[in-house]
């Protein structure tokens, strides 16, 4: 194996200059493009995230059908959808974040990338953002399956499409804090449980914050007016403080 | 001419108990040091600091001349680590895995790269295939490959030759063989005959602590398994 | 670069000697506090009444609510809640900065001192709900903040039985420690600004006369000093168990 | 009895089991928090006590072996 003749190492001055032929460290971006991209096509190529969180919507989506069965058809439903769907949101995000380091636990690999000079919060941004596309793209199927099973029930204001805002600042929240609560819990005893217990009480504002501007949306009308804006801020303004936080943490979390 | 590995004091507490206490040795360039010792005497421990994966608590690590604590990047850089768990993605194929590792050190034109390692290793005409249904030899085989992806200045060798049939283990010799031009190596095992068969420095370790390091000449096997069997004998944690 | 030695909080130190009387003082504080709040602050009026009556030299006009002198005990109790997350964030914060073990038992401690604080939140919080409003509880901005306080914390402390190597445990809770501390006011800011729409809020709270402020700050004082003695005695009684475990490990090898 | 008087005063007696609860449960938590202390002192004690003496003891033991 030819193995191209390394410059003799120098007198180490500062640091040792890197021979021409050892690699140079990539940018962050060039290493969070590739971070994505095993995610995306690892995730892709077997589905399992994305077929469980599907399924597990539907499920929900089944338990709503019952327990909604006895109540009288109208406006009030309106008003309780708003809240009815994040709690779906919530619970399939939980199962998701619960798998999303299955894949790099099962064989090691995060200590793989502990290996590689890669600094912490490029792993978080990227894995944050596979968990983001996933929820997301599970959204896209449940959110309308949710309308298409309640249409009975009652149909969505005009204003409706506006709850894209909402569902989009909530997910980016979920996927952001949910990352780091995920890594803390991906090696503890109990840690589904674990996640649960520690994920809904932080997301709790920003679960506030978008269920009332979810439901001002579906509502439509004079409620939209006031809250809408306010809520939307407030779930924006959350995300970009955790989001923070946990880009700064990460590195105590995953070493 | 700078030691490839030297390290000072190097100690690890968990808890109350020292699994690393004040180790210090240094390697020349080139080297391949086996570090022997019973269970829980620190050797997978002290890998891993030079690996930069676990913290040490205190003690200091150079890695070419590079202190670990100041630029661990640097020195994860000129590092490989072989351990038995793969570091592999089972659901991507074997070029895919090294060509994820590829871009992540940064190695110029990867695709090369990558198809110039898994020529090395014999396994080019398997790279399309997902690691998941490679067997325990050829992960391993595939796992040499991550590890010197980013042409490592020291290779770390924790336990290789666990869960190996015969074959396979001969297939890694002459791999690690074929790869020790200008590397420095360090390998923790059980296994004494190997162990000492690849090594020109020996280590014993016991309880944390260093027993013997040596050059592998100055001990001749009589004395080494003497030494061996009394180290174990009394050093079980 | 010599490690600078940081200056280890432990028993004996000057906060232990202060401690004995920082208790009595918070006892005598808080007892001032509970008899000006029943004898000399005057009861808030509440539901208009038909007439008006003389009593004690001022016209009434309505109810006189004694419902409300919970509220002495309600306010610097969750005031030391707070202050109780805030200290934990900062020794926190110190952990993941010195990776001191005894950073990470002052943060564990903080956190069950906030925890106490909490509990009594909501105890004298729901009784003065229960009568004010006629309901156990209601999603109401101050009862649901303090409820995703004490969540957190609860998931704080049985985060840290589930992680049993020392170095893990103490990073990971640091983390959620800190997470805990700058959720918990956006958490506080979120419910208020957003008006949920079951019922509105009436917030009685409203202008504090002269007297009221007195008794709540004299109450609050007290609270803060029990609030540090009880700090101090759990240290001290953390610090004893964790000499004797490590006599115990000395002893065995 | 002054039905005004007494509609001022109406709500005191409904409202005096809650404040007596409220206050009456305060001071029980608190109390609970210092006896766990008290107790989890008092064990650390008696064991740093056993300890010692598990010190003298195999002080003595070495002692005499010398």
């Amino acid at each position: 194996m030819t193995r191209s003749q390394k410059a003799p190492a120098a007198r180490p001055a500062a640091q040792a200059p890197a021979p021409a032929a050892r690699p140079q460290r990539p940018s962050g971006f060039a290493q969070y493009k590739t971070l994505l991209g095993k995610d995306l096509r690892q995730e892709f190529r077997t589905k399992e995230m994305l077929v469980s969180m599907g399924i597990y919507a539907v499920l929900v989506i089944v338990v709503y059908g019952v327990a909604l069965s006895f109540a009288r058809p109208g406006g009030e439903f309106l008003e309780v959808s708003g809240g009815l769907l994040w709690a779906l949101v919530v619970f399939t995000s939980l199962l998701g974040l619960g798998r999303s380091f299955a894949a790099e636990k099962e064989n090691g690999c995060i200590e793989g990338l502990l290996l590689a000079p890669l600094d912490r919060g490029v792993v978080f941004l990227a894995k944050a953002t596979s968990n983001l596309v996933f929820l997301l793209v599970v959204e896209v199927i449940a959110v309308p399956l949710f309308w298409f099973f309640f249409s009975s029930f009652a149909h969505p204001g005009a204003s409706a499409p506006l709850m894209v805002a909402p569902l989009v600042v909530g997910s980016v929240g979920i996927a952001g804090v949910g990352t780091l609560l995920s890594t803390i819990t991906a090696n503890t005893r109990g840690k589904d449980v674990m996640l649960a217990l520690l994920f809904v009480p932080v997301i709790f504002p920003l679960l506030y914050a978008c269920v009332s501007a979810t439901t001002a949306a579906l509502v439509g009308g004079d409620a939209l007016a006031d809250v809408f804006g306010m809520s939307l801020a407030l779930a924006a303004g959350y995300d970009v403080i955790m989001i923070l936080a946990s880009w700064v943490l990460y590195d105590f979390v995953v070493s | 001419m700078d030691a490839a590995i030297e390290v000072r004091g190097l100690t690890k507490q968990f808890g109350g108990r020292r699994a690393v206490d004040d180790v210090s040795f240094a390697l020349p360039r080139g080297a391949f040091l086996s570090v022997f010792g019973p269970n829980g005497a620190g050797k997978t421990t002290l890998l891993r600091m030079l690996a930069t994966l676990t913290r040490p608590s205190a003690g200091d690590i150079r890695v070419g001349g590079v202190d670990a604590k100041e630029e661990p990047d640097a020195v994860r850089a000129s590092v490989g680590l072989i351990s038995h768990s793969a570091m592999l993605y089972p659901d991507l194929t074997a070029e895919e895995n090294l060509l994820f590792y590829a871009r992540l050190y940064g190695v110029p034109d990867p695709e090369r790269r990558v198809l110039e390692l898994l020529d090395a290793v014999g396994l080019r005409h398997r790279r399309l295939d997902r690691v998941r249904t490679f067997s325990r030899g050829m992960t391993q085989r595939v796992s040499i490959a991550r590890a010197l992806v980013n042409d490592p200045a020291v290779v770390l060798l924790d336990e290789p030759y666990s869960g190996l049939d015969p074959h396979a283990v001969e297939i890694f010799d002459e791999l690690i063989g074929s790869v020790r031009a200008e590397r420095t190596f360090v390998m923790v095992s059980h296994d004494l005959e190997k162990g000492r068969a690849l090594a020109d420095h020996v280590m014993v370790m016991a309880r944390g602590r260093v027993v013997r390091f040596a050059r592998a000449d100055e001990l001749d096997a009589e004395e080494f398994r003497a030494l061996y069997r009394s180290t174990v004998g009394t050093g079980v944690a | 670069m010599t490690k600078k030695t940081t200056k280890l909080p432990e028993t004996g130190q000057w906060p232990d000697r202060v401690a004995p009387a920082v208790l009595v003082a918070g006892a005598l504080l808080t007892t001032v506090g509970f008899l000006m709040a029943f004898l000399v602050v005057p009861p808030v009026g509440g539901a208009a009444v038909g007439g008006a009556e003389l009593i004690g030299g001022s016209l009434i006009s309505n109810k006189l609510l004694i419902s409300q002198k919970i509220f002495f005990f309600h306010m610097p109790v969750a005031m030391v809640s707070f202050c109780a997350l805030a200290f934990a964030a900062y020794y926190c914060v110190w952990f993941l900065v010195t990776r001191e073990q005894r950073f990470d038992t002052c943060a564990k401690i903080a956190m069950e001192i906030s925890l106490l604080f909490v509990v009594m939140t909501m105890i004298t919080g729901e009784m003065w709900t229960r009568f004010e409003w006629g309901v156990w509880w209601t999603w109401e901005p101050r009862l649901t903040t303090y409820l995703v306080l004490m969540l957190i914390v609860i998931a704080y402390l049985v985060l840290r039985n589930m992680i049993d190597e020392p170095e893990r445990r103490a990073t990971f809770s640091a983390v959620i420690g800190i997470i805990a501390f700058v959720d918990v006011p956006i958490c506080f800011m979120v419910t208020r600004l957003i008006p949920s729409s079951i019922h509105p809020v009436v917030v009685r709270e409203g202008g504090m006369s002269p007297e009221m402020g007195l008794c709540v700050g004299v109450i609050m004082a007290g609270m803060l000093c029990v609030g540090f003695a009880l700090y101090r005695l759990r240290f001290r009684q953390v610090r004893l168990e964790q000499r004797v475990e490590a006599v115990k490990e000395l002893l065995e090898d | 009895m002054n039905p005004i008087l007494v509609e001022i005063y109406s709500t005191v007696i409904p409202s005096a089991p809650y404040l007596i609860a409220a206050y009456a449960l305060l001071w029980a938590a608190l109390l609970v928090y210092v006896l766990m202390i008290m107790r989890g002192t008092k064990r650390a004690e008696a064991q740093m006590r056993l300890l010692e003496e598990a010190v003298a003891e195999q002080a003595s033991r070495s002692r005499s072996e010398r």
